[in-house]
């Protein structure tokens, strides 16, 4: 059929075309940026990685429980999508999120923590390895539900817009970042923050941190159209943009113009980033489904090393505040651990606090985390 | 004397939602045709005039995703109304209002509450057939983190669905459409009603009737017909389920030592079950006769109309559930 | 970023391409049936008409309970699609279902029985208006709760394919037709759907009836590139077409080559067919959201009078034969409302069958209703 | 003298369904990494060697989807077993597997049946946090034209299952994942276990301990150390839930004047609310004091390893009830 057919026409009152080209990748963004600034990138994916080897130490010692995600091969995302946003942008991530919460700045002490169970952890270990949150950094939570951190993306977005426009009286500032894994393309939630997403102009990104896997289904073997994940944004009329997620720079790159255009445009986007996780899915996976050749292959593309041969060439780091940097970023993430296993559980009546905000019955409302408490007064107030 | 005036169950919860929405910014109210049709029951007619596009907001047929989106705006403080059409279409919800709404607030160590409303119909009782007549109730109870309220008149329903909005926990509040009609004095002045308080609907010597929502009026109306054959009832509103005030439960069935507990959904893992479970708990020392219980059949919800009928608790059921336990038939 | 991305590679041992271009619709095919099957198709679509101008006065006069979404305007799409399809293909639609039920051959009296609430129903009058289900014709049901249907169409593709290739060791040979309306786009069930569809090749059409509204939302304000629908099939490398769901030669025409090749390569497609529903959504909508003169316009295309026209310039029909068809018509759906009015209610039983298959406790295992008992005897046994 | 076979129940579970996937072509299995990963928890690990990729599938991660799907292929005829990874991501599929599975046969008046099997781990245990340690019992039991098991060894679990794969309806399995390691005798020769048949595990006269699934160990264990203390229980595992041996619990009730219900779920609305209301009505005269309940905490799910040992049932909690139930104390 050719010939234009009939179609109601009420619809036309609420905008809702494909918007103006979402801001494109500006190769050199990130290379202009102060070296300091680049180190201290370099600082956090460091910090994220021994923090991991640690965790995953811990695990096997089993001074960690449950299951648990290690992020490692994967630092280039949370570090240059967390650069490339507002401090007071909101995040909001899947189960495997340590990475994210470090690069916020959640203190290692409290993510490790509340790995340990301990009372001391950013949820006082009530939370564990799959739900970090952190009020103070504006970090919404690791979610475990495979794809349901993506509605409260988009609820994130509508809020801070609510907040800005209806409540303040004023014009939206804030863009959220949503980050979600490549398996989570195919929970229908995620389908339906998208259309909301679009439909609302809800300034949120969705950020796929495409590892290639979920579990050990290869993108390919769960997700139609695994090569070209643009047209999952294209269905909703949402702008979409690949990049290289083993490049810190090239996410700098690839997400700051974005961001600054979400915000202008009050638009969401959504982001294919291509990484890759070097370790199992969690801890009890032998990785059968893929060769070593493939991980050798990404592994020679480490963003660690990447962004080290670069300020390597620029002369902006030598061996020697390397070797520094290295040093420093074990000796904090020892000091956690140490931290951790110095603080207490949690006292049994925190199994009945948390449960409500107020007090009734058995319940005993709410107190703040240690992590909080450190922190200003008011923010972190389970009262709204 | 002054006269009371009158409004329905309908109007009753637009008031509530309007009033608490002039009050505080923070609330708004998102749903399924809420806005421009004006709601699919009329509950919100007429807000998208006063509140606007922004604080008014139809959504499309996406449940899972409103809900989400409505419980992450709920995390940063914003107080979200949510109409579902129907509870019978929350199950596609299922994940963020029951794995997510309840539990932020425990996983996130006292960090994130949750303030937010998920109202809508619940209920048989239109011949709707199977898919479109669930008391979710039964379900959803069993999750700690939620309060739950069922109102059963005009008066309940505007000052829980206040006292529900200002909550700062995740509020399931379930009304039924069969009661929307239905008029019942609601004063000008503002009001709420706390959360945890039965209402006692009757007094009575006999046997203590226990209920929520739609079956009080079948309770009231079988007590009046028991009234006649010399049986005298206590006639409980539990009006919230969670918190449940039992107390007010266990001192009535303290004093007529015979409780029947009247619940429209089905009977296995019911509310029901639990209020009988802790009646005898609580009263054992003091119960003539086991607790009885009303329930639906439990079957599917039929269309038929005979079907759906006999399905449902009436007071016929009741009479004959309060004669067995006072032993007088 | 323009550069080649890793990308995992052990996706590519499953085929996840687009496919080959999907049957494209074939102007005239219709045309060239002998003029008795469009008769046919008029007679169908003449009966649906009448027979829910009956169903709208019987729910008036409070013989009908519940909701009920009545199928006017809508004619030409179950009628066009049922006839490109084999008697044996499985259906499977949402609760606006009494055209299909029709279409699909269901006697009047067992569809108008179930709404009446009465033993003769398609259902034993225990499902209603939304829930019609016709063993016998392959139709797998209205289903209420919206887009659930989808992953059973799904479900019932897949099946076909078990069936024929692992039970019975064959080909695999049916298509399976799933409708729904263009709301259901935006459940989350809808997308998972697709996706399966896509993976795992399944042979089912998704029909999107696609009338311009849901409930009082126009298609615009609810989902996202309403104007091109077909990027909601190539989200999943699934081939869409675009169908006048107001003309049903031209329903035939589209959808003809489209079953033939889902048939020929056991892959699913994606129809957009554009039609218009003349009524409110349901009984009680007084359809303020949208024009009188909207209406009119869709009105004047009605697919009758077009059928009517086609055959008339054709010479095979005259004012006396359609004359004829009207009474006749006519005729069958006063009858229909007379047997179900004749029906009695189902026995109080029947509460406590069909709950399970078979019997324990106050269960009384499955009967079959009427309408089956009267076709061939094993057909509709409950037990599988 | 045969020495009995001892095999773990997660190898139960795959001979229960390799065998009847064997016995009859109309079986298969979808789920979560079911196939190439040899299941999350290998339950499934060989299965797809043997049976191949079109009757042992792998799906992309949407629980609505396959759910939904493989009632529909249900409806057809086929059998499918589908596997939740955990029944906590059911919660996504709840719509399909609440409102259409168990409603289909009623919706169609008897001509669709829903022969399929959803099985997976269930319950919390492994420190899994508030989103992943959902006990489903609870809120899925209430509906009607489902049935349920709980097995709580290999033996059960293997005959279960079969007799879950040839049943005619749509049937819950629920596995913990706390006990796929634990061993257990399980005959070569084929057999099955019909619905809806308690098992007394220990005889005993001075109370009833009603359980099923991973809490009867507990309860066993109770029950070696009350003997100790001269308090002699009777251990019953009730295996199905749906249909429910209230029978056989009754009889022993009446027997031991004194009933405990361990429950693993939240207690709201409960599997344990409902058995003590039953065991209420039928033994009103026969028991010495209300029946008691163990239950997890009504609160989420902690992580730290403390808190979830509280929070969960446990021999010592079940002493102090039956020490409670039985006036010890
Ligand atoms: C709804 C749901 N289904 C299944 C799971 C179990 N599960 C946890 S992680 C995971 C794989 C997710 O893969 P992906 O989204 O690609 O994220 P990645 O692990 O690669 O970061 C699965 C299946 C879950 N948590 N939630
Ligand atoms: C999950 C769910 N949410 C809401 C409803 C209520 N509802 C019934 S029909 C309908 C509109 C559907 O519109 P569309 O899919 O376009 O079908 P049409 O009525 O136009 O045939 C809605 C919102 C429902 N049945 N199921
Ligand atoms: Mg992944
Ligand atoms: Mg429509």
């Amino acid at each position: 059929m050719t010939r234009t057919l009939p179609v109601s026409d009420a619809g036309s009152t609420r905008p809702n075309a494909v918007p103006a080209k979402a801001g494109t990748s500006r190769r050199g963004l990130a290379e202009q940026l102060p070296a300091e600034t680049l180190v201290g990138w370099l600082r956090d994916m460091m910090l994220i990685r021994e923090f991991e080897v640690r965790t995953m130490q811990a695990y096997q010692d089993k001074k960690i429980g449950g299951f648990c995600h290690v992020y490692i091969g994967q630092e280039a995302v949370a570090v240059g999508c967390t650069a490339a946003a507002a401090p007071t942008d909101p995040m909001v991530t899947a189960y495997r999120d340590h990475g994210h919460a470090l690069a916020r700045g959640m203190d290692p002490r409290h993510c490790m923590a509340e790995m340990f169970g301990r009372i001391g952890g950013c949820a006082k270990g009530k939370g564990g390895s799959m739900h970090m949150f952190d009020k103070a950094h504006h970090l919404y939570g690791g979610h475990g539900i495979v794809g349901a951190q993506t509605p409260l993306g988009a609820g994130l977005a509508f809020a801070t817009k609510y907040w800005d426009e209806v409540v303040n009286g004023g014009r939206s500032r804030s863009v959220t970042l949503c980050f979600l894994g490549d398996g989570a393309l195919n929970q229908g939630a995620f389908h339906e923050a998208m259309n909301l997403a679009g439909l609302m102009n809800l300034p949120v990104i969705y950020v796929v941190e495409n590892n290639g896997y979920s579990m050990g289904t290869a993108i390919g073997r769960g997700t139609t159209m695994a090569h070209d994940l643009s047209v999952k944004a294209a269905a909703y009329g949402i702008e979409a943009v690949v990049v290289d997620g083993m490049d810190v720079l090239a996410v700098y790159d690839g997400m700051k113009p974005l961001v600054d255009w979400c915000r202008e445009e009050c638009r969401p986007a959504f982001v294919d980033m291509r990484t890759y996780r070097y370790k199992g899915h969690s801890m009890s996976d032998p990785r059968k489904y893929r060769t070593r050749d493939e991980e050798e292959r990404f592994e020679s593309e480490d963003p660690i090393d990447r962004l080290v041969g670069h300020l390597e060439r620029r002369k902006a780091l030598d061996k020697e505040s390397l070797a520094e940097l290295n040093r420093d970023v074990k000796q904090q993430v020892r000091d956690s651990v140490k931290w951790a296993e110095a603080s207490p559980p949690p006292p049994i009546e925190e199994l009945f606090t948390d449960v409500y905000v107020d007090e009734w019955g058995p319940y005993r409302g709410t107190s703040l985390p240690e992590m909080l408490r450190e922190d200003a007064g008011d923010a972190g107030s389970g009262k709204q | 004397m002054t006269v009371q005036r009158e409004i329905d169950f309908r109007d009753a919860l637009r008031e509530a939602m309007s009033e608490e929405m002039r009050r505080d910014k923070r609330v708004f109210l998102m749903g399924e045709e809420v806005a421009e049709y004006n709601g699919a029951y009329k509950v919100s007619r007429g807000m998208l005039e006063e509140f606007g596009p922004q604080r008014v907001i139809d959504t499309p047929i996406s449940e899972s995703g409103f809900a989400g989106l409505c419980i992450g705006a709920a995390m940063t403080g914003l107080r979200p109304v949510v109409e579902f059409m129907s509870w019978s279409f929350s199950l596609v919800a299922a994940d963020p209002i029951l794995n997510n709404a309840p539990k932020m607030l425990y996983m996130s160590g006292g960090q994130f509450g949750c303030p937010i409303v998920f109202r809508g119909n619940d209920g048989a009782g239109g011949q709707l057939g199977s898919t479109h007549s669930w008391c979710v109730e039964a379900l959803y109870a069993n999750v700690p983190g939620l309060k739950m309220a069922i109102p059963s008149d005009p008066y309940d329903a505007k000052g829980l669905l206040k006292t529900a909005i200002r909550d700062d926990n995740p509020v399931f509040f379930l009304e039924s459409e069969r009661l929307l009609s239905v008029k019942g004095p609601v004063p000008e002045a503002e009001y709420t009603i706390p959360f945890g308080q039965a209402l006692v609907r009757r007094r009575g010597t006999d046997a203590t009737i226990v209920s929520f929502g739609r079956p009080v009026h079948f309770c009231l109306e079988a007590a009046e017909e028991l009234a006649k054959e010399g049986i005298d009832c206590e006639v409980i509103d539990g009006r919230t389920i969670r918190p449940l005030d039992i107390d007010t439960i266990v001192e009535s069935v303290r004093r007529t030592s015979r409780c029947v507990v009247v619940d429209q959904s089905w009977p296995f893992a019911s509310i029901g079950s639990e209020i009988a479970a802790q009646v005898h708990q609580r009263c054992f020392d003091d119960l003539d006769n086991h607790v009885h219980r009303v329930h639906t059949d439990d079957v599917p919800t039929p269309y038929a109309w005979e079907l759906e009928q006999a399905y449902l608790p009436n007071a016929r059921k009741i009479c004959e559930a309060v004669r067995s336990v006072t032993y007088r038939q």
